[in-house]
């Protein structure tokens, strides 16, 4: 763990129920986990953590909330479910990180802004046309992101070459789209 | 059965050829796929990474799409695409309450009962390696192939599970079939990085770089893929790779359907090679392996 | 007013049927650590609680029973392997015919007590006969019970 | 006529002090059937136990109720003086007026009545009390070892060394088992086989043993005291009453190239062969898959060089039949394989290859590789290409600890073997590096985690604490992908050579073995013991029992331990001609048994049969129950299943009860 | 449907079992009665018609004496089968003793008029177990009922209303033991009530020793009741005896999954346990 963690680990800290709220969320016990870090081994990003996977079980099992809401792991995920399939315990890892990530980014805590930056532009984008509009994306998300020449090299010969093209594709009912994401996202139940 | 086609929006764009490709050998071995009238995007990673349900919602709706046009079974080519489907399949299955909480958003109570199948396990359970073989004309003789299956392909097992999550072996038997030879190497189901592709472009770049050395290692030619995004990775990026660890890596990466068409007597245009970044066609030439009279066996 | 009295005298008579290799233990480790408990309990001390057939109960409700209590080894510490796995089995059955029977199968008790559990055994004890005693006199069974003396009386 | 005695025991004032003692005998002596009541000071006591004696033969009693302390306590002393006083002791029966009432009780109303409630149930019980005799079954004063590795020495030997016949059945063709392959044996490092060979040589020389290689039990019949047992020694095709070991039929067979078992396919022997050089007996094997002769017809050189006509083609299977008394289970285990096809049910890994890459070997084949008789002759090196190799990555828990390949245990004794490895690769190859990825090390046991010190303070082994992600190949090296979650990192080692320390499992059959047996196994097929606390060495079919590997992982010294354990307890059972039980068992009322067995069915002991019942001309009238009263153990399941109630349970009958509930309540 | 009396008769000719079991016409209107067929004259009288309401393995059990050397064949309902199962489960004859005439059932009527009412739940239209075959399945225009509404809604009531109910039944029983007798699975020479030492349910009929007796046959009958009906058809005193035994069958299925009469190798669910049962009532 590389990030100095900023709560006090206390009696409080320790008896909050985090982990309940994973268990529910996630259908994962956090106290299977027996920290053996085969997760961690096989981790296709773990050259871009602070917390390890394993860690993050950890900060499960102490009830960290703030902490783990807190970590940029979750955003660095690949979602290559590399450490689930590994799992001695069966525990299914990568669910327990898209869970955390939904929490962070619902409670807006300081999280990867790129990567939640770039989820929110391709949702946007496929709410608008109901099929990724590639050219759109990249574009908004390098302005967004305040990198507009990134990858900028490749554009002209993919358009050149026909892979990306210059107007969105739309589908014929637009409503579908619309309400998927109305009912899914603006439900009071929330995440699950 | 009556085969749904789902090409997913990355077949409609930046993996053209990947769609361009697969109709070919489609229409060669006489498989009759019909693509989904109106299917809208999967939702890829941003979706189920943001919401649960969102996740869900998007794939099954698609599966609602299908069932409505009297598909029943759905294939898919692209790796995310098919994961996706799988799983929102699965939960949905599994849970009448998540069954109930999805129709209400897609305000549709339609009961898509489909199997999903990814092209390789059509190819593999469906059609049959055997029928492959006896159609090659072309056989990619002493082409050295190494099959990338990357992660959407094999993971998690317990829900898609045509193949060994840990040493996956149905596309090198395709590529065998086909007459190449399918190397055994260390990468098949190593991450490329997926979707932070745009984001995090320098996990991408890194994680590909040991692909790609992988393969080097063990004498590739080429590397097969069957998802747009490992695709798009390994190939547009290929150069800023280079760029980036001084490495000098030169290593095609082609579709599986583009390797098969080939075998099957396409030729280049017809499986569109020259859409890639790192060109294909000076290998195949170098090994004679793009058939002389393509248009000939295109108008037969 | 009356009947709080009446209540407040009534002795429960409570029956139980115990393996002698777990709770029978117990019970004797309850006296020997001199803990105290109420005097309504009448043991009966069986091998195993396999041996503790449900007619065994019905008996003991015949004779004025208001509760009863049976207890033995926990899973898996059955002497003989597996003769309280039978028992569980015998009496998730016969507690639900007592139920829809009518019978209060609150006044019927499981419990696991091991050799060691002294304490669970007296306090045990003494929950269930202020459960039963809360209950009252088991007085459904007893009054047709009553009826055998009237029609002997008769004949 | 009953004629009942009551005797109240004051325990001086442990009884006396809550129960009024002199108000419960007197109203004891009211009680039905009660023809005498007296009470005393402590009725335990010589003087006590006398007046019980004389008040027998005075008053003609016919059964005993000592109202005292708990029958756990003294039942056996007054039933003692009972029998003294000619009086089958089972009319003896004690209420427990102290544990049960004087002492949790302080209201002395309430005691002295409830002390006259016990003791009116036990004298209401006493009289419904038949005269019981103890059950004697006949010993066969020998004992059985299934099993010739290092346990199944044990026992051997020290039964034999107490004066008792043994019968031992290995089913390899030598006995030593898994320790015969081990190099050196922590915590001590001493060589293996010069401990183990000499006690090898003990058993074939020992008068008392009787040593059957190369042979499977076939059949099991019969309970304790008294098995049959049916051996299947299976072909060798050599005449081990003639061949005299001299080797020359090994030295001159063609067939070289077979994979030896014995040194985990690392090496390779003869069509026929002996295991190993120092293998008891010394008779060689014909391996009939691979001997030329078997194929092609052809060959027999082996029987031309054979001077004394020891080699017999045309040999077949025999079946030999023993009796025995007592049988010792000590078939040991087997390695769990990383490999994808598998007859059980668990998993291999993927991740580590399945066992493909020549490099990445299991623990037991690194001890050949380290053994000075191994196929290196005790130099490291590794199978691909015979390099030293100079980086070793030992991965620990390798099947054991993960429950998504299906086992859940800890195999035990990988952390010390795996120190052990890491200081004898140390030894031989000095400039080598060992790392040990590891999750917790257990190393509990006498000078065992001084031993794990060591090799971490002076051989320089480097612990790494995680598990292991991923192990493939680049070029020469195995690439190890690990963590070390104590600094929280991904961890990469270029390793010569990969050492797995898999988890421990039962031999394979073991079902079946166990099925033949009678005896219990649990989910993993490790044998069950009796009870997991108090009888760990027994199994629940009484005369069987257990030593070593074969009921749960073990090291050397417990299975020897558990092997000593489990002779005492057979030389216990032979030391006399009769076994004698307590007559606590079921017995079936056969006219109106029906024969549902469902009683056979629910016997734990499976000590139930069935009987045929046939008239006078032979016809089969019914089918009943039968109990076998010397495997009953009297626990009563059968009776309360019975629906018609035809098996009763001597000493706890469904009267005595009955009588009891009924005089609970007055 | 004459073919059940063909088959009679030629398994009688061929000489191949001692008798056959079935059904012939009734004295009375709208009932049916048991014959058994030793010669084959007489294998004319064996119909199966919709009022073939009983359940004919009670002929099978030793006290009929009929298995004895040769095997008996008999007239089988898919749902009567589910008793011979049970009869072979518990050893009581073995299956190459009878010879099973099972025949299509499309539902029968206790009185000509009304569908009985075990056959609204039944799903064995077609026997699990036969050695020959007859009748044609008609599709069945009846609603599937829950076997166990009845038994659901009797739990519904009070404690004291379940209890006032069994007393006001219970108290007409006259202990004639009609309901055992008729009982195919109530097999064993000597019952229980029978049993004098000791004598665990009093002789006489008390609202008592009733309730002994009728718990001790719902217990006993617990995971073996096939649910034919037959005791309380049996009883004169109609007292609604087929409540208890589902009550049982729900118990049994609830908790451990098992259902009567299915599998002939299965182990009894009372002389059989798993590690997992639950045991949420101990404490």
């Amino acid at each position: 763990m590389k990030r100095k963690l900023e709560t006090q680990i206390t009696l409080n800290t320790l008896i909050d129920s985090f982990s309940n709220e994973i268990k529910t969320l996630s259908k994962v016990n956090a106290y299977e986990c027996y920290q053996c870090g085969k997760c961690t081994a096989g981790c296709s990003v773990g050259d871009f953590l602070e917390e390890t996977p394993n860690q993050m079980m950890r900060l499960i099992q102490l009830n960290l909330r703030d902490e783990a809401l807190n970590s940029k792991t979750p955003f660095l995920c690949a979602t290559c479910n590399t450490c689930t399939a590994r799992c001695p315990m069966d525990i299914d890892i990568a669910k327990v990180m898209e869970t955390i990530r939904i929490l962070s980014e619902k409670e807006k805590k300081k999280n990867v802004k790129e990567v939640s930056k770039f989820s929110k532009i391709f949702l946007d984008s496929i709410k608008n046309h109901g099929r990724l509009f590639e050219l759109g994306l990249t574009a908004r998300f390098n302005i967004e992101n305040k990198t507009p020449f990134k990858d900028s090299e490749l554009a002209p010969s993919l358009i050149f070459k026909g892979k990306l093209s210059l107007l969105p594709q739309k589908i014929k009912n637009r409503k579908r789209i619309k309400k998927i994401f109305d009912n899914s996202i603006n439900e009071k139940k929330g995440v699950e | 059965m009556n085969y749904g086609y789902f090409p997913g929006c990355s077949l409609h764009s930046t993996a053209r050829e990947f769609n361009i490709s697969t109709k070919a050998v489609c229409s060669s071995l006489k498989i009759n796929f019909t693509e989904v009238e109106d299917w809208i995007c999967c939702g890829a990673t941003p979706a189920h990474t943001t919401n649960h349900d969102l996740g869900l919602a998007l794939p099954y709706s698609n599966l609602q799409l299908a069932a409505q046009q009297g598909f029943d079974t759905l294939v898919a080519p692209c790796a995310a695409c098919y994961n996706r489907l799988k799983v929102s399949d699965f939960e949905i299955r599994k849970s009448d309450e998540k069954k109930n909480r999805i129709h209400e958003i897609t305000e549709d109570k339609t009961e898509a009962d489909i199997s999903i199948l990814h092209l390789i396990e059509f190819f593999k359970n469906d059609f049959g390696i055997e029928e492959i073989k006896s159609a090659v004309k072309n056989p990619l003789v002493g082409l050295r192939v190494a099959s990338y299956y990357g992660c959407l392909l094999v993971r998690p097992n317990e829900i898609v599970n045509f193949d060994d999550e840990e040493n996956p072996t149905s596309m090198d038997e395709i590529v065998s079939a086909i007459g190449a030879d399918a190397l055994d190497w260390s990468h098949k189901t190593e991450c490329c990085g997926a979707a932070h592709a745009i984001p995090k472009t320098e996990i991408v770049l890194q994680l590909c770089k040991k692909l790609l050395q992988a393969a080097e290692n063990s004498s590739a030619d080429c590397i097969a893929v069957a998802c747009p995004l490992c695709h798009a990775n390994l190939d547009m990026r290929q150069n800023q790779i280079n760029k980036t660890f001084g490495t000098k890596f030169n290593t095609p990466i082609l579709y599986i359907t583009q390797l098969m068409g080939l075998a099957l007597g396409y030729g280049a245009n017809d499986l569109s090679l020259q859409s890639h970044f790192v060109d294909p066609i000076k290998l195949l030439t170098r090994k004679n392996l793009i058939p002389q009279l393509e248009k000939m066996n295109r108008e037969n | 007013m009356e009947e709080k009295i009446l209540t407040s005298q009534f002795e429960p008579k409570i029956a139980s049927f115990v393996c002698t290799w777990c709770t029978y233990t117990g019970a004797d480790l309850a006296g020997t650590s001199r803990l105290k408990y109420e005097p309504n309990v009448r043991i009966i001390r069986l091998p195993c609680t396999g041996r503790i057939d449900y007619n065994l109960i019905i008996k003991a409700f015949e004779n004025g029973a208001d509760g009863i209590l049976v207890s033995g080894c926990h899973p898996n510490d059955c002497h003989y392997s597996s003769g309280n796995f039978y028992a569980r089995r015998r009496f998730i059955v016969f507690r639900e015919l007592l139920q829809f029977i009518g019978i209060d199968v609150r006044r019927v008790q499981f419990a696991w007590v091991s050799a060691a559990e002294g304490a669970k055994w007296a306090k045990l004890v003494n929950k269930f006969t202020s459960e039963i005693k809360d209950l009252g006199q088991f007085t459904n069974y007893q009054k047709i019970k009553r009826d055998i003396f009237l029609e002997e009386a008769v004949i | 006529m009953s004629r009942i005695g009551v005797f109240v025991c004051y325990c001086g004032e442990n009884i006396g002090r809550t129960v009024n003692c002199s108000e419960v005998t007197q109203r004891a002596a009211k009680l039905r059937d009660v023809v005498y009541s007296v009470d005393y000071k402590y009725m335990c006591s010589d003087p006590g136990q006398q007046i019980i004696k004389d008040a027998i033969k005075k008053y003609n009693l016919n059964g005993i109720v000592v109202a005292s302390c708990s029958p756990l306590m003294h039942e056996k002393t007054f039933r003692h003086a009972v029998v003294e006083a000619g009086l089958n002791p089972f009319l003896c029966e004690l209420a427990n007026i102290r544990e049960h009432c004087s002492w949790v009780h302080d209201d002395k109303r309430n005691a002295t009545d409830k002390a006259l409630d016990l003791i009116r149930m036990m004298v209401e019980k006493v009289k419904k009390n038949l005269p019981l005799d103890t059950i004697k079954i006949p010993v066969t004063r020998r004992a059985l070892v299934i099993g010739g590795g290092v346990a199944g020495i044990q026992a051997a030997l020290d039964i034999a060394d107490g004066g008792k016949e043994v019968v031992m059945v290995e089913k390899s063709p030598s006995i030593g088992g898994h320790m015969a392959q081990l190099s050196e044996t922590f915590p001590t490092l001493d060589c293996s086989q010069c401990i183990l060979t000499p006690k090898m040589v003990d058993v074939n020389s020992h008068k008392n043993i009787k040593l059957y290689t190369y042979s499977e039990i076939e059949n099991v019949k019969g309970y304790i005291g008294n098995f049959e047992i049916t051996i299947r020694k299976k072909t060798r095709y050599v005449d081990d009453s003639i061949c005299n070991g001299c080797g020359i039929c090994i030295e001159k067979c063609p067939q070289k190239k077979i994979n030896s078992e014995f040194n985990t396919n690392l090496g390779t022997r003869k069509a026929i062969y002996v295991p190993f050089p120092q293998a008891v007996p010394n008779i060689p094997v014909i391996d009939k898959e691979n001997c030329t002769y078997f194929k092609n017809g052809k060959c027999k050189v082996c029987e031309k060089f054979c001077d004394r006509n020891a080699i017999k083609f045309e040999q077949t299977d025999e079946f030999i039949k023993e009796n025995v008394g007592a049988i010792v289970v000590a078939t040991g285990f087997d390695l769990y394989s990383i490999e994808k096809e598998r007859s059980d049910n668990y998993q291999g890994y993927g991740e580590y290859g399945y066992g493909k890459d020549p490099d990445i070997i299991n623990s037991l084949q690194f001890e050949r590789l380290l053994s000075a008789s191994g196929p290196t002759l005790g130099e490291v090196t590794r199978p691909s290409d015979g390099k030293i190799p100079e980086t070793v990555v030992f991965i620990q828990c390798v099947g054991s600890r993960d429950k998504s390949k299906g086992i859940e245990f800890c195999s035990k004794i990988c952390c010390m073997y795996t120190a052990k490895h890491t200081m004898l690769y140390k030894h031989k190859v000095h400039n080598g590096k060992a790392f040990v990825f590891y999750m917790d090390i257990r190393a509990a046991g006498k000078n065992y985690d001084e031993f794990v010190r060591r090799a971490i303070e002076e051989d320089e082994a480097i612990y790494l604490r995680g598990r292991v992600s991923r192990i493939y190949r680049e070029k020469d090296k195995l690439i190890v992908k690990g963590a070390d979650t104590l600094i929280g990192k991904q961890v990469e080692i270029a390793a010569d050579l990969v050492v797995l320390a898999t988890a421990m499992l039962p031999q394979k059959d073991t079902v079946p073995f166990a099925q033949k047996l009678g005896i219990g196994y649990d989910k993993y097929h490790f044998l069950s013991e009796a009870h997991p606390k108090l009888k760990p060495i027994e199994t629940n079919t009484a005369g069987i029992f257990l030593a070593g590997a074969c009921q749960a992982p073990k090291d050397i010294p417990e299975a020897v331990a558990q092997a000593s354990a489990a002779a005492s307890k057979v030389l216990g059972l032979c030391s006399n001609d009769q076994l004698e039980r307590e007559p606590y068992v079921a017995y079936v009322n056969e006219s109106s048994c029906i024969g549902c067995e469902f009683c056979l069915q629910s016997c734990t002991y499976s000590a139930i049969e069935n009987k045929s019942i046939v008239n006078s001309k032979g016809e089969l009238v019914k089918k009943v129950a039968y109990v076998n009263k010397g495997v009953c153990q009297g626990c009563g399941t059968c009776v309360s299943i019975c629906r018609s109630k035809s098996i009763d349970l001597a000493g706890y009958t469904d009267e005595q009860i009955y009588s009891e509930i009924n005089s609970m309540f007055v | 449907m004459n073919s059940i009396s063909e088959i009679a008769k030629k398994l009688l000719d061929e000489n191949r079992v001692s008798a056959v079991v079935g059904y012939s016409i009734g004295s009375l209107p709208n009932k049916t009665k048991t014959v058994i067929v030793k010669s084959s004259q007489q294998a004319e009288k064996l119909i199966f018609n919709n009022l073939c309401v009983n359940n004919l393995a009670i002929y099978l059990t030793k006290s009929f004496r009929l298995t004895t050397q040769k095997p008996v064949a008999v007239v089988m309902k898919g749902c009567d089968v589910k008793s011979v199962t049970g009869l072979i489960q518990e050893k009581q004859i073995e299956r190459e003793q009878v010879f099973i005439i099972g025949v299509k059932c499309n539902g029968v009527s206790e009185d000509g008029k009304n569908l009985s009412p075990k056959c609204y739940s039944c799903k064995l239209q077609t026997p699990k177990m036969y050695d020959i075959l007859v009748g044609e399945e008609e599709e069945k225009n009846i609603e599937f009922k829950n076997p166990f509404s009845d038994v659901e809604e009797f739990e519904k009531k009070s404690l004291d209303e379940r209890w006032n109910f069994w007393m006001n039944e219970l108290e007409k029983c006259v202990k004639c033991y009609a309901c055992r007798q008729v009982c195919p699975l109530c097999y064993c020479e000597k019952c229980i009530v029978d049993k004098t030492v000791p004598r665990w349910i009093e002789p006489h009929t008390s609202k008592s020793s009733n309730l002994s007796w009728h718990i001790t046959r719902a217990f006993h009958l617990a995971g073996r009741c096939t649910g034919c009906g037959e005791c309380e058809r049996a009883c004169h005193h109609n007292i609604p005896l087929s409540l208890l035994n589902k009550k049982m069958a729900k118990v049994v299925y609830d908790n451990f999954n098992y259902q009567a009469g299915l599998d002939d190798k299965a182990k009894s669910p009372l002389a059989d346990f798993k590690f997992q049962d639950k045991e949420d009532f101990i404490r």
